[in-house]
């Protein structure tokens, strides 16, 4: 019961961030209410026994990246949207009507079968919680996933010069 | 006969000795000549093995000889398949013959981008020969689109004033073609569910009445074009005046007779019924390209443009054989294919040959040049007469049995047909009349010279060629007979009016709610 | 035994050969020599063949000799087949013989020039296509010969290819008979339906089973092949290239515009008889446009003023008899008046050239007169000819003219209209021949005084040819004796060709009644020539002006090539114009380009959704996404 | 414990309110956070899926994609404050150097 308790709290949170960080016209507040969102995930993940995962959602993503972000907006000082009119002029109407679209597709292909008909996996969540989270998805990625895992620090690596090599400034 | 594989060879030694031409400098005189020795040696080379093929050849044998076939892409059925018969032989000696004479006659004529020109037209051979052997719709389909890339390269680079227009037209119009042509292609990979690209097996089972319609249609519209058939023609004559003479001579020479060799070897015998069906259309569409053609060809005051609508005038001729769907009329098609190769490719580079002396193709600035140009006047003049179709030069033979053949089967159409021999011969004297006689040379042709020993050596052997196969046909009729006569039978076919009734198939599994199947067609049938 | 026929064939193509390889250095008297030399070892060989063919049983009288398969596909096969029969051994006689007495002419008379050796090339090729006609043993070889005389023709019409009016001619020449060449191409393709041959044998064998005897299968055969004959002939309506013709140097005239190759049609015609004679109303047709072409032609050639064109059109005329006879059946005849007409036209020919050659080459007869004084073998020669071509006894030309006169009248399928129509013509005939003999080498001498100091009579070389061929005019027409038996002997040659001949015997008093009035209207027509332009001082001009409309009408040859520019050829480049100006230009490939417009019009279309802007990507990105999706979930329930 | 039903509606609400976003918005940044909002929808149905499946590739997954989203992070605000050096701005509206 508690654990429905927090998920409904949690998906009120994180859904309330995520209308925060497209309704709030000033950028500063949309981070703010992204990391309100993904602190509300990180719930929802802990809520499905991923505790591995939310804690990276939070150290990570609401923690690292949208600091970030922050930085960003700061740096550039962007205070609000200046209002020119918008250069779809249907645009907003466009948006809306696409994203109730996506989401009624959803919405339908939730409800209109069985969803789980795949075979079923060697962890469930009881077992999992028997060895540790963190043990079993560690010893799954630097086993199976070895190749994927360095990949993606490669991709990190990559990353970091770009990233480097873009925002420097030339010396013309 | 040998075990080498004499066609693999023949078709690959151009390509491997373009490749070697990367290696080979033109930044120099030098450069240049070795550019063009090694080119032409390849060139002879592969005329060698033709030759070799040629002297292999089994008479009194229809089939396919000299086959290969090696795996190439397995999980769709489609393998590297090569052979020939009697129908594609005469054209992969013209094509081996005619490479040769274009290189020895740009040899002194070309002097731009020396490596890339000679590069493209042993890649042109290349895929000129491939078209002709190919038993693989796949591999058919390769090689005749690759053949355009190097004939696009030749036209846009070396060509005249207006070349980019032409070259883009061309390629734009034949490529056109060819994909309805590729559309066919899959549906029949499709509908025959045999799973094979293997030409030789979808000419054992035609397609059933109701489909055949579309697909001939597809195929042939592609084939006419390049033919090209009237009213498609109008890519030639843009294509052949901006085109450089070696474009010419093997754009007319061999190319345009994919056209008919493809309504030959594929649209004919694969659609049989169709065929038949549609043979009063294209029996009609090419007597009016042979009148047409001639008409239009007369009031031309550009050489070349003359030449060209005459080759939509041959080229009639062809058609009209091949659509009579008798012996005579599928030899003599054959046999006039080649001819036209000869006359035509000897017409372009005669005019090439003028050309490069007063850079000008008009009619009108010449006159009277047979007094300062006499040898070149007897080349012109017999080359005009084979074209005429003068009974002991080549054009004669084929345009005889095309017309005897036709005439079985049509009088009407023959005998319009057969106007176009006296329409013929007024736009050829004509224009000899105008340019090599009549009158005394304008002072501007007084100091033309007369051929040189190297455009007497390209001319000479076409001259032979048409005397030799006015005169004793035989060598190449009787290899073109067996393999006729079996294709005659092939498109006399009577096939299947309907559809077969499908096999029963699995009931499907009640669909899953995601992405499953593989293809749209499955989620929605 | 040597193949006598072959040795016809290849002994002219020694001579070209030669001259290709050799004469171009060696010179033009060189070149000549080996021509000559090489025609008359031509016409010994025919006559060779000539006696091998009498050795033999008179039913089985052909030599045959298959060289090798030409054109062989399925069942349809043509050897390069030749075969000497009486006819053609008649043909190949007159060819070499005539030929080789041209040849040597020729040596006087193209001494100078400058083509001479390329002349002497085209001479003997044109002797080689021409036996080929007459030795082929199927209608392909002939067809062969056929249209390799044209190409000859055509040049050696244009052999002063400088001159505008001669390539013209020569190019007219060729297009006019490929018109009929292309009905006799059709004629063959029927035949191979038909048949499935084109061997003059196995067709003579097939022919009455498998044709209907007046059917229409065998009339349109005939009237193409007539077509054909008429091209190469000159026969109404194809006659307008022979007169232009004569653009050529004057024994190309004589060789190939009267004595050989114009014959062909008629030697064609003689060759299909058997074919002919199944079609009563082919014939009919045949004799009634010879019999016209021989009235205009004739007309024509009383008032021009160039000695050649009027021997052009005496050609033409003559010509004219011989369709006529074979359009009656009377095929031995019409090849017994193409023998004496070789003769004394070639003669005639000749005679004008050394006229041409001696002023040189004025050939107006208005400008000349007298010349009988300073040209006396050429005058002597010339006046022979034409006593001979006026048909007066006993001379060549009456005996063969009057036995067509005779068939016409007496055939089955002859009538008085016919004979009516040879006689006029036969009196136009002496009319104009002796109207250019007077005007030409009699009367008053019209030329300037420097052309009168510089009259010389021709060379031997050129005189002895004329004067062989004197006797030969003369003489010729005793071969073809009628009313005493046996005397004809030409008749009795051809006899095995033409299936037994023989025409029905009458009376001897009415065929010499006959020949009393052909004769008698070639005296009158004599007559009237030496009337007008002899004892008139005058002369024609007073016709002229009593019939001024006539008279001019005549003297443009009725307009007909006028007509034809009009009626068939400036339509024709209009519309040729029309089609590549208006519909390739501006219909098909303006099709074809506006197709290419229409694509780019499309894509500069939709290129409007190309905003750039990375928002509209966006959205329309998302939009197919969702788009995409509806789709997928569309079959779940 | 919730259904799966529910989570992954909380998802499909994330995803579509990141629709909205990329689409409404025209500050650059918030388009880039809208975006990190869909990512972060499809890593809540992952690891819904994985849990009701008994498996571990759902977390897995997600694991990737955080490390894949911190590299775009990364770049795409590099490139952000690049434009905005060039331009002034950072309005999505008006970049539209995709035309030629």
């Amino acid at each position: 019961m508690a654990g429905l308790f927090l998920f409904y709290l949690m998906a009120v949170v994180t859904v309330a961030g995520a209308v925060g960080v497209v309704s709030l016209p000033n950028p500063l507040y949309s981070v703010l209410s992204l990391i309100a969102a993904f602190l509300g995930l990180a719930g929802l993940y802990l809520t499905l026994n991923a505790e591995f995962i939310a804690v990276v959602q939070v150290v990570i993503y609401a923690g690292a990246i949208m600091v970030l972000f922050l930085f960003v907006v700061m740096l550039l000082d962007l205070r609000r949207e200046e209002r020119i009119p918008l250069r779809l002029p249907v645009q907003k109407f466009t948006g809306a009507l696409i994203g109730v679209g996506l989401f009624a597709v959803i919405m339908k292909v939730i409800f209109s079968g069985s969803l789980l008909t795949g075979a079923k996996g060697a962890f469930p969540a009881e077992r999992v919680s028997e060895i540790g989270n963190t043990q079993v998805l560690g010893k799954i990625l630097l086993t199976d996933y070895l190749l994927p895992f360095q990949a993606m620090g490669v991709l990190l690596f990559v990353g970091v010069i770009g990233a480097v090599v873009l925002a420097r400034r030339r010396a013309d | 006969m040998s075990e080498l594989p004499l066609i693999t060879l023949m078709v690959f030694l151009p390509l491997i000795g373009g490749l070697l031409l990367i290696f080979v400098g033109d930044a120099d005189e030098a450069g240049r000549a070795r550019v063009r020795a090694i080119s032409m040696a390849f060139a002879l080379l592969t005329l060698a093995v033709s030759a070799a093929v040629y002297a292999g050849f089994r008479e009194n044998f229809a089939g396919m000889q000299f086959v290969e076939r090696a795996e190439w892409i397995p999980r769709f059925g489609i393998s590297y398949y090569v052979g020939l018969d009697g129908i594609s032989l005469p054209l992969i000696l013209l094509t081996t013959i005619l490479t040769p004479i274009v290189l020895l006659y740009s040899w002194g004529e070309v002097e731009k981008r020396v490596r890339l020109f000679q590069m493209a037209l042993l890649f042109l051979e290349t895929g000129m020969l491939g078209v002709f052997v190919s038993l693989d719709f796949f591999l058919f389909y390769v090689f005749w689109e690759g053949m355009l890339i190097p004939m696009y390269l030749i036209i846009g680079v070396w060509g005249g004033p207006r070349r980019i227009y032409a070259a883009v037209k061309f390629f734009l119009y034949t490529m056109a073609g060819s994909v309805l042509m590729l559309v066919a292609i899959l549906w029949l990979y499709f509908e025959t569910g045999a799973e094979t690209f293997d030409i030789l097996v979808h000419l054992d089972k035609p397609v059933h009445y109701a489909l055949q319609g579309w697909l001939f249609a597809a195929f042939a519209l592609s084939f006419a074009i390049k033919v090209p058939i009237f009213p498609f023609h109008t890519w030639l004559p843009d294509a052949h005046v901006e085109a450089p003479t070696a474009g010419s001579v093997i754009l007319a020479g061999v190319m345009l007779k994919m056209g008919t060799y493809g309504l030959m070897r594929l649209a004919m015998p694969l659609f049989p019924t169709a065929a038949r069906d549609f043979a009063p259309l294209f029996m009609t569409l090419a007597v009016i390209g042979i009148v047409y053609g001639a008409l239009v060809a007369m009031v031309q005051d550009d050489i070349k443009k003359l030449v060209a609508y005459s080759s939509v005038s041959h080229l009639g001729f062809v058609v009209l054989g091949l659509f009579s769907f008798n012996l005579l009329g599928a030899s003599g098609g054959v046999l006039q294919m080649v001819n036209h190769g000869i006359s035509t490719g000897a017409l372009f580079l005669i005019v090439g040959m003028i050309y490069s002396r007063r850079h000008t193709r008009l009619i009108s600035d010449f006159g009277g040049i047979a007094r300062v140009m006499p040898v070149f006047a007897v080349f012109f003049v017999i080359t005009s007469f084979s074209s005429i179709g003068l009974p002991g030069l080549n054009g004669f033979v084929g345009e005889f049995t095309i017309l005897a053949g036709a005439f079985d089967r049509s009088p009407f159409f023959a005998v319009v047909a057969a106007s176009g021999v006296v329409l013929a011969a007024v736009y050829m004297l004509w224009m000899l009349q105008r340019v090599l006689f009549g009158g005394d040379p304008s002072p501007a042709n007084l100091g033309l010279r007369d051929l040189g020993v190297r455009e007497w050596c390209v001319l000479a052997p076409l001259i032979a060629l048409m005397f030799g196969l006015g005169l004793y046909p035989k060598p190449i009729l009787n290899k073109i007979e067996p393999s006729a006569k079996a294709w005659v039978e092939q498109v006399n076919r009577r096939v299947l009016h309907v559809k077969p009734p499908p096999e029963p198939r699995l009931a499907r599994a009640p669909a899953p709610v995601f992405v499953e199947a593989r293809s749209l067609k499955a989620v929605r049938p | 035994m040597m193949n006598t026929i072959l040795f016809i064939l290849l002994l002219p193509v020694a001579g070209v050969l030669v001259n290709l390889l050799f004469g171009w250095r060696r010179g033009e008297k060189f070149a000549g020599r080996v021509a000559a030399g090489v025609m008359a070892l031509a016409f010994a060989a025919s006559i060779a063949g000539f006696f091998q063919l009498l050795g033999l049983p008179a039913e089985e009288r052909l030599i045959r000799s298959d060289l090798f398969e030409w054109i062989a596909v399925g069942d349809f096969r043509v050897n390069a087949a030749f075969m000497l029969d009486p006819l053609s051994s008649v043909m190949t006689l007159i060819i070499t013989g005539v030929g080789a007495l041209i040849h040597v002419y020729s040596i006087g008379y193209m001494h100078g020039d400058r083509g001479a050796v390329r002349y002497f090339i085209y001479l003997n090729l044109f002797v080689f296509f021409m036996l080929t006609l007459v030795l082929g043993s199927n209608f392909l070889v002939l067809f062969v010969g056929w249209e390799g005389v044209g190409l000859c023709s055509y040049l050696l019409i244009g052999f002063w290819f400088e001159r505008p009016a001669a390539s013209e001619a020569g190019k007219k020449a060729f297009i006019v008979n490929r018109i009929g060449d292309l009905c006799f191409l059709i004629a063959m393709f029927m035949l191979i339906g038909i048949f499935g041959t084109l061997d003059f044998g196995e067709i003579l064998q097939a022919a009455p089973a498998k044709l209907v005897a007046g059917g229409g299968a065998v009339t349109v055969i005939c009237l193409l092949l007539f077509a054909g004959a008429a091209g190469k002939s000159a026969q109404i309506p194809l006659f307008v290239w022979l007169p232009d013709a004569m653009e050529g140097p004057t024994p190309v005239s004589a060789l190939i515009h009267a004595a050989t190759m114009v014959t062909a049609g008629v030697y064609l015609m003689a060759r299909a008889y058997f074919l002919f004679d199944l079609s009563p109303i082919a014939m009919n047709v045949v004799a009634v446009v010879g019999a016209a072409t021989l009235l205009v032609a004739a007309s024509i050639a009383m008032v021009q003023t160039d000695i050649k064109r009027v021997l052009a059109y005496s050609t033409v005329s003559q010509l004219g008899y011989m369709v006529m006879a074979i359009g009656v059946g009377a095929y031995s005849a019409a090849i017994f008046h193409l023998l004496t007409h070789s003769f004394f036209k070639a003669l005639l020919f000749m005679g004008a050239g050394s006229v041409i050659h001696a002023l040189d080459g004025e050939q107006d007869m208005n400008r000349m007169g007298g010349l009988s004084a300073a040209l006396p073998s050429t005058s002597a020669t010339c006046a022979i000819a034409a006593f001979a071509i006026a048909g007066v006894f006993p001379l060549a030309g009456f005996f063969s003219k009057d036995a067509i006169l005779f068939a016409a009248m007496t055939s089955n399928r002859g009538g008085i209209g016919f004979w009516l129509a040879g006689a006029v013509g036969a009196l136009m005939t002496a009319f104009y021949i002796f109207r250019m003999l007077f005007k030409t080498f009699y009367g008053r001498c019209n030329l300037s005084i420097e052309q009168q100091n510089r009259l010389h009579e021709s060379p031997g070389v050129m005189t002895r040819p004329l004067k062989v061929l004197a006797v030969l005019s003369f003489a010729g027409g005793w071969v073809g004796i009628p009313i005493f038996a046996g005397a004809n002997l030409l008749d009795g040659f051809l006899a095995p060709v033409f299936g037994g001949g023989g025409e029905a015997h009458h009376e001897v008093i009415f065929e010499l009644m006959m020949m009393a009035v052909s004769f008698a209207i070639a005296v009158l027509g004599i007559y009237m020539a030496y009337n007008v332009f002899v004892l008139s001082s005058r002369g024609a001009s007073a016709y002229a002006e009593r019939w001024p409309g006539f008279y001019r009408l005549v003297f443009n040859k009725y307009y007909i090539d006028e007509a034809y520019d009009f009626l068939i050829i400036q339509p024709i480049r209009r519309l040729s114009v029309r089609l590549w100006k208006d519909f390739d230009d501006g219909l098909v490939d303006a099709t074809v380009n506006g197709a290419g417009g229409f694509v780019r019009l499309i894509g500069s279309a939709a290129r409007q959704l190309q905003t750039g802007y990375v928002k509209s990507y966006a959205v329309m990105m998302l939009a197919g996404a969702l788009v995409v999706a509806f789709y997928l979930t569309a079959g779940a329930k | 414990m919730a259904p799966l039903e529910h989570y992954l509606i909380v998802s499909a609400l994330l995803f579509a309110i990141g629709v909205v976003g990329v689409v409404v918005r025209r500050n650059a940044i918030v388009v880039v956070m809208s975006i990190e909002l869909m990512l972060n929808a499809g890593n809540l149905a992952f690891v819904s899926f994985g849990r009701f499946l008994n498996s571990m590739d759902g977390q897995l997954i997600v694991f990737f994609v955080m490390g894949v989203a911190a590299a775009e992070a990364a770049i795409g605000l590099a490139i952000l404050i690049l434009i905005y050096r060039n331009r002034e701005s950072t309005d999505v509206d008006s970049l539209n150097l995709l035309k030629l």
